[in-house]
């Protein structure tokens, strides 16, 4: 058997997440597995929970160091890949990043570490591609209001949106963070009605999308369209929101609908795998493993550098997106991924931007409320 | 007394000859010594002087802070900024405890709470000062003496150097006049004044150790993750489970608190490998049993029931 | 046995202690109905002890207890309340949050005494008239010895079948202890049984009916107070004469 | 000779109540003042006054001549001040010669004296067989005198004992009064609270009668309890 | 100038919000008061009951409020069960130990939640989820003042057993005395499982009355409202039953009004800031007072 190594958040905060990468890593495996493994033998995961936290995290890598395993996927917050990945490139282990999207982990990233999903400039810039997608079509989009929570991922993404929405010309009339917990966004948004923003950027997990939704609608909070980061993303936002979901747009990985080959494929496998409608995460885990599988496939041995050899020549198209790992714009070990931009339309998450990968145009404007 | 320091000798030998018998178990180990370190740090306060803090994670943060943004910053050497978080936390414990002192019991324990909370949104939300949310890298350390100050070896032996002090610190309190006016103040604040101690100053002195000792292993836990995050660095989980590897030890006992660490982490890390999913689930179910079990900590009960017993027997006969 | 039929309370051969500390030995005590019983001795022989047990405070480790013709060995402090027993530790155990008031009520915090609470709050208060100048006070705001009278009147408010009293007269200045002993004495006329553990041996063996003596856990005298008081043993160690 | 401790017009009230009603007093060195009176007279309050643990509302008070009334309790106790709690109050976890270990610093701060000091103390008050036994487990007497042996430990020129001898049984208390008489042999001032007439009249070099919070009479041990006006507040007829 | 009108919205809000606060801090107060168990899986019982709601919908259909005939029983038992079997052994212990008991049992409560729901976060969503009521200018939140009523009826309730009947009296004793409460035939170990029992069902009723709002995570959000209830009730006075409602609404208008006028990133720092001010003016809480003697 080769032995692949997993450091994933299976219990603890971010629990959540795990289970779902855990979901898209086996349907990787029984693929890979079906299709007669790697270098013909089967391919086995050997995985540690890393409680949310990164000195398990740091104790996983060196359990799985000794049993010498020729790289390892992990982890999902950026508080505990940061420190793996700094961990692994001193001691000379391939990283493939599984959830983490925080740019700090590629930028200036090492040889060591290999990102195939976005980051935050890459979703950031799909959002303000989008924003100026729309303004082709209407020049009167010119403020926007910009609300996100303070973990990592919401702050890294707010301070990529400020800076491009001054370098495209977007005037930032709101711009508020809140602590992560919160679950009444009124005096925000109160504030927000009276700056009438035509364009409203927010970054929030599920539980606080799903929130900041309902109270806008409370508010009486209106824009000519809506971006809601990671949140608006999962198909619960739509059960939980309902028809306030409508017109929502959001920037993900991908999609079910998306035209890439062999994406209904996948679709299938990953909802027969947890009985849910999948989501990118899932998506995300499976990459990782095809992404691993095909390099241990090339490589010329299990040494760990030759493994990292091959994966900086990785060139692999996959349902989920094309893969190449490249130095740009101060990044390294980084996919240059087309993110999604997704738009919630009766009831349903439909890409529609960027066009060529799209499935159906972008409804615009948002009406208000009370037309609704 | 001779004793602990015997012990303390032995230990320190072991600790100095781990790394190369298992090289291959260091992270474990330096976790192991740093909660050994910090729990060590905070009996000081919350069992010598039985002032129950749940806001440690404070000191970590501004002795990692201090560190991590010094170095990625400011290019200040760890060495001068754990100097300096050293001051700060002894400085921030003594306005701290001003502050707070004169509450009592869980009173006190709330209101630790709460400031602590309030440097996470401090920590998080002042980016100028801290990096902010997405938090701060250490990318580069110079390198005393060509040591390379991010390998594991040197971060273990930093560890064990922090655990070791702390732990020494506390021998040489426990037998001194400072030793006993902790203790006479945590029995009793009004009967220590009738034997002319001002409570308050021996609480904030407390403190202010305590304080700058967990900021001492907060420094040099920044190293050893090389990148810290507000969140996890200032969270109250931190405080808590600080507090918890000292009071399942056994508070106010010189040797407690590391016991306790090697349980908590040895377990955690036990029980992470073993259980999968379900590792928190027993390791709540350990913490409850013990504390049902041996509520004075599984170095502190039997220490108890020895000497009461011990004494029973004499008296008897 | 008639004679066993009329005991109150009985106790036979009990072995007391804490942890892993015996502190009485062997001990055996009797209180018939309408008998005063005092039990004296010096600090830390073991009354206390006796009348913890009694009261269910701590467990006997050897031995029997009957009150009121059941077994009660072994019980809670609540359930020997129920079948009517009030003691008064030392210590007092008072509420000390609430009013004066509200610790008598509280006395009578059982249905039984529940239904007598009025009647039962008038005779304590006149048989103690300070108590209803702090009425309205709370109890911890009280000197240790207005403490007291609380303490006790707080006993005698369950309407209880015997009373158990620790010290009562600790901390109560001259003139109060003779009013509280008077007190204790007029209650024993009512016919109220009463254990009375008290320092102030004088005083007990000219109130009490019975007493018995404690040594060191080991019990060594018992006999009617009349006697007990001209005994030689007793002069010297107790009486100090 | 000259005055060891000097209270001038102390009045303390607690809210509307006025539980030390403007008591003045002065006790000469090496002397025993009784202070005796009804339950709640106020003098656990004037106790607390005088050592500190509450502020009283006027009045000074003066230490050899040196006025302590801002200092809090502790810096009382630096300066000479040592006092028992009416309810005792040892550090239960602590053994006997630690508690007594704690008091014993305040004079000698150096570990080994500090020891033999609360060592000799212990001795004094009979408690040396039991240094090692935890405080948590004593009973009422030895209570007592590991109280007395705390407050004599801090080496008090002035010490306060609250009912010290309530509870005692008689050979116990006959020991109690022996050894307060010793401490004055050494020169020390002595002010206490007793209900025990035995105590005061054989102590007290002079009484103090308080009731609702004031001063009713003082004298003579000997004058005093036949004032008519102490029998019917305090000692009751025979 | 001056917005009165959107003041007076902020302040209603506020007013609902600490409403909500209340509710999940009464019930902490009460076990604090009684027992002095600083009680961390408070929280986590608060997590129970949007479980309890998510499930009774999910699989029957009920509306959360309806699901309150079977949170609240079923709390009550599971609180007195867990007091009699678990808490009750640390009677003698020193009152850490409570505290980090009720911690094991935070993460016991969250594990289990975790392994059964799995860690997806769950809601239900009701009809009325963002309905407002107007009120002139000012609207406000459906679910809000459906929780505000329920917080009404709930310590109304519970006032008027404590300061009103018998047993209320003899809560108050346990509260104030154990072995005294004994002494004068009291059981206090079935009061106090009682006691943790209402405290329990109290915050299994906050859950539930707090589930069209928010999404339930097994492991993540118990220890955010144990923090608010601790917050709560410190600032009403530990084991004032009424104080909590006024500490809950205090909680509320100052982080609401902090997040609207000043920045709201610091919006829980307002409330730890006034709770750290009243704590440090005044100790026992805005209406606790106990008499210490010396
Ligand atoms: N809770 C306890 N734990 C351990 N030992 C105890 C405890 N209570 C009492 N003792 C011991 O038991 C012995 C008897 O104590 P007890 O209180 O019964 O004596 P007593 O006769 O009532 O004395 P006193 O007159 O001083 O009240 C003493 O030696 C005491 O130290
Ligand atoms: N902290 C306090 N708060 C309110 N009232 C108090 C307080 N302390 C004492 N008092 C009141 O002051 C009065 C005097 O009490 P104090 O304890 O001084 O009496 P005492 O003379 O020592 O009585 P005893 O001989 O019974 O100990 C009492 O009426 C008491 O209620
Ligand atoms: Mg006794
Ligand atoms: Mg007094």
């Amino acid at each position: 058997d080769i032995e692949v190594g997993v450091i994933n958040s299976l219990s603890g905060p971010f629990a959540a997440f795990g289970e779902r990468y855990q979901a898209g890593m086996e349907v990787a495996l029984e693929e890979i597995n079906a299709g007669g493994g790697v270098r013909g033998e089967p391919l086995t995961l050997s995985v540690q929970d890393d409680r949310s936290e990164a000195t398990s995290a740091l104790a996983a890598i060196e359990s799985l160091n000794r049993q010498d395993v020729p790289l390892i996927m992990g982890s999902y917050a950026s508080s505990i890949t940061g420190p793996m990945a700094q961990l692994m490139t001193r001691q000379e282990i391939p990283l493939i990043v599984l959830g983490s999207a925080d740019n700090s982990i590629t930028k200036p990233g090492s040889p060591w570490v290999f990102r195939a999903k976005h980051n935050s400039t890459i979703v950031a810039e799909s959002y303000f591609d989008y924003f100026d997608f729309l303004r082709e079509q209407d020049d009167s989009l010119e403020t926007v209001a910009m609300l996100y929570g303070n973990g990592a991922w919401p702050a890294s993404l707010a301070e990529e949106g400020e800076r491009l929405a001054e370098e495209r010309g977007y005037e930032v009339v709101g711009n508020q963070s809140y602590d992560q917990g919160t679950s009444d966004f009124r005096p925000i948004l109160n504030r927000f009605r009276s700056e009438e923003p035509d364009l409203l950027y927010v970054v929030a997990y599920a539980e606080d999308g799903v929130a900041i939704a309902r109270q806008m609608r409370e508010v009486n909070l209106n824009a000519k369209a809506v971006a809601i980061d990671t949140g608006a993303a999962l198909p619960s936002f739509v059960d939980q929101v309902g028809d306030l979901a409508e017109y929502v747009a959001t920037v993900v990985s991908w999609s079910k609908d998306v035209q890439y080959e062999g994406v209904e494929d996948l679709y299938e496998r990953l909802k027969a795998k947890t009985g849910e409608e999948p989501t990118f995460y899932e998506a995300e885990g499976y990459l990782a493993l095809r992404v691993a599988a095909d390099a241990l496939e090339r490589a010329e041995s299990l040494e760990r550098s030759d493994v990292r050899d091959v994966l900086a020549e990785t060139d692999l198209d996959t349902p989920v997106t094309h893969v190449a790992f490249e130095s740009f714009d101060g990044f390294q070990g980084q996919n240059p991924i087309r993110s999604l931009v997704l738009q919630i339309q009766d009831g349903e998450h439909v890409t529609v931007f960027p066009t060529d990968l799209a499935a159906e145009d972008v409804r615009y404007p948002t009406p208000v409320w009370d037309e609704r | 007394m001779k004793k602990h320091y015997i012990i303390f000798a032995g230990l320190v030998m072991v600790g100095i000859l781990y790394p190369q018998m298992f090289p291959g178990y260091l992270s474990v180990a330096i976790t192991l010594l740093l909660y050994a370190g910090w729990a060590t740090a905070w009996d000081i306060l919350g069992g010598w002087a039985g002032q129950v803090s749940l806001g440690h994670a404070s000191f970590v943060g501004l002795g990692a802070y201090f560190v991590a943004v010094g170095t990625a910053h400011h290019e200040i050497a760890p060495w001068w900024s754990i100097l300096m978080a050293l001051v700060a936390a002894a400085m921030l414990a003594y306005l701290w405890g001003r502050l707070t002192f004169k509450l009592k019991g869980p009173y006190f324990t709330l209101s630790t709470i709460a400031i602590a909370e309030i440097f996470r949104l401090i920590a998080i939300n002042e980016g100028w000062l801290t990096g902010g949310a997405t938090g701060v890298f250490i990318m580069t350390l110079p390198e005393p003496f060509g040591l390379d100050l991010f390998s594991r070896q040197v971060n273990y032996y930093l560890a064990l150097a922090f655990a070791a002090i702390t732990v020494l610190v506390v021998m040489l309190i426990s037998c001194s006049k400072f030793g006993y006016q902790l203790r006479a103040v945590r029995e009793d604040e009004d009967s220590a004044m009738a034997s002319g101690i001002n409570p308050t100053t021996v609480k904030l002195k407390a403190f202010m150790l305590s304080g700058a000792l967990t900021a001492l292993g907060g420094g040099i836990y920044a190293i050893f993750l090389s990148f810290i995050e507000p969140h996890i660095i200032f969270y109250l989980l931190l405080s808590v489970q600080i507090a918890l590897t000292a009071i399942i030890g056994g508070r106010g006992t010189i040797w407690g608190p590391c016991v306790g660490a090697l349980l908590i982490v040895g377990s955690g890390e036990i029980f992470r490998t073993t259980f999968a999913e379900a590792n928190m689930l027993i390791y709540g179910l350990l913490i409850m049993v013990v504390v049902i079990f041996m509520p004075r900590g599984i170095v502190g009960e039997p220490a108890r029931y020895l000497i009461r017993r011990v004494y029973a027997k004499r008296a008897q006969g | 046995m008639s004679d066993q039929a009329d005991n109150v309370l009985s106790i036979q051969n009990v072995d007391l202690g804490y942890g892993s500390l015996k502190v009485v030995f062997d001990a055996s005590l009797t209180v018939k109905s309408g008998e005063l019983v005092g039990l004296i001795g010096g600090n830390g022989s073991g009354k206390s002890t006796i009348l913890r047990a009694v009261s269910g405070m701590i467990k006997p480790w050897k031995g029997t207890i009957h009150f009121d013709g059941q077994e009660v060995s072994g019980r809670k402090p609540h359930e020997m309340a129920r079948v009517g027993l009030a003691h008064v530790p030392m210590g007092r155990q008072l509420f000390g949050n609430m009013t004066v008031h509200d610790n008598l009520l509280l006395g009578a915090s059982l249905p039984a005494a529940r239904d007598r609470r009025d009647e039962n709050l008038e005779k304590v208060l006149t048989l103690f008239p300070d108590l209803k100048k702090y009425a309205r006070e709370k109890a911890v705001q009280l000197s240790g010895g207005q403490q007291q009278m609380v303490a006790i009147a707080r006993g005698l408010m369950l309407g209880p079948k015997m009373l158990l009293l620790d010290e009562p007269s600790l901390g109560l200045s001259p003139l109060l202890v003779k009013d509280v002993m008077a007190a204790i004495r007029r209650v024993a006329d009512t016919g109220m049984p009463i254990l009375l553990v008290e320092q102030n041996v004088k005083q007990v063996l000219q109130v009490s009916d019975r007493a018995y003596v404690l040594e060191n856990g080991y019990q060594v005298l018992d006999g009617p107070s009349s006697e007990l008081q001209d005994n030689e043993k007793i002069k010297k160690a107790y009486l100090g004469l | 000779m000259p005055s060891a401790l000097k209270a001038d017009g102390i009045t303390v009230s607690f809210g509307g109540v006025v539980a030390v009603n403007d008591v003045s007093l002065d006790v000469e060195q090496g002397k025993i003042l009784g202070l005796i009176g009804p339950n709640g007279a106020g003098k656990t309050t004037l106790f607390n006054a005088l050592t500190g643990f509450v502020t009283p509302q006027a009045g000074r008070i003066y230490l050899h001549g040196n006025e302590i009334t801002r200092l809090p309790p502790y810096m009382r106790t630096r300066v000479g001040i040592g006092r028992t709690f009416q309810t005792e109050r040892p550090f239960e976890e602590l053994t006997l010669l630690e508690n007594v270990l704690v008091a014993a610093f305040l004079k000698e701060p150096k570990r080994k004296k500090a020891e033999q000091l609360a060592m000799d103390v212990l001795e004094k008050v009979g408690l040396a067989d039991r240094y090692d036994q935890p405080a948590l487990d004593l009973n009422l007497a030895r209570r007592r005198r590991l109280e007395l042996a705390k407050a004599l430990a801090v080496q008090p020129s002035v010490l306060f004992l609250d009912e010290m001898m309530a509870g005692l049984n008689p050979p116990a208390l006959k020991e109690m009064i022996e050894f307060v008489r010793r401490l004055t042999d050494q020169n020390l001032t002595i002010v206490m609270v007793e209900h025990i007439m035995e105590a005061i009249i054989e102590l007290s070099d002079h009484v103090i009668v308080m009731a609702n919070g004031s001063v009713i009479t003082e004298g003579l041990p000997r004058d005093v309890i036949e004032d008519p006006r102490v029998i019917t507040a305090y000692l009751g007829e025979d | 100038m001056f917005d009165y009108v959107s003041f007076l919205q902020n302040l209603s809000n506020g007013v609902l919000i600490g409403g909500v606060y209340a509710l999940i801090g009464v019930g902490l107060t009460l076990v604090f008061g009684v027992m002095k168990i600083i009680n961390f899986a408070h929280g986590d019982f608060v997590i129970l009951g949007m479980y309890c709601a998510v499930l009774l919908n999910s699989l029957l259909g009920w509306d959360p409020y309806l699901s309150l005939l079977v949170a609240m029983p079923l709390g009550f038992v599971a609180g007195a069960l867990l007091q009699r079997l678990v808490l009750s052994r640390l009677m003698e212990a020193p009152p850490e130990s409570s505290l980090l008991v009720t911690l094991g049992l935070a993460l016991v409560i969250g594990n289990i939640l975790l392994l059964t729901f799995g860690a997806e976060p769950k809601s239900v969503n009701v009809s009325y989820a963002s309905s407002t009521v107007s009120l002139g200018e000012v609207s406000f939140s459906m679910i809000l003042l459906l929780a505000g009523l329920a917080t009404m009826v709930v310590i109304a309730g519970l006032y008027t057993v404590l300061n009103h009947t018998e047993l209320g009296r003899a809560i108050r004793a346990t509260a104030d005395n154990r072995l005294g409460a004994e002494l004068v035939g009291i059981n206090t170990r079935w009061i106090e499982a009682v006691v943790f029992g209402i405290g329990m069902a109290l915050a299994v009723t906050a859950g539930v009355v707090l589930i069209p709002l928010l999404f339930a995570t097994p492991t993540f959000s118990g220890a955010i409202f144990t923090l608010k209830a601790f917050v709560v009730t410190v600032l009403g006075g530990l084991g004032n039953i009424g104080a909590a409602i006024a500490g809950g609404l205090l909680l509320g208008v100052v982080e609401v009004m902090g997040a609207s006028y000043l920045t709201s990133d610091y919006r829980d720092a307002y409330g730890l800031l006034v709770f750290l001010l009243i704590l440090l003016l005044r100790p026992e809480g805005l209406f606790g007072k106990t008499v210490k003697r010396v």
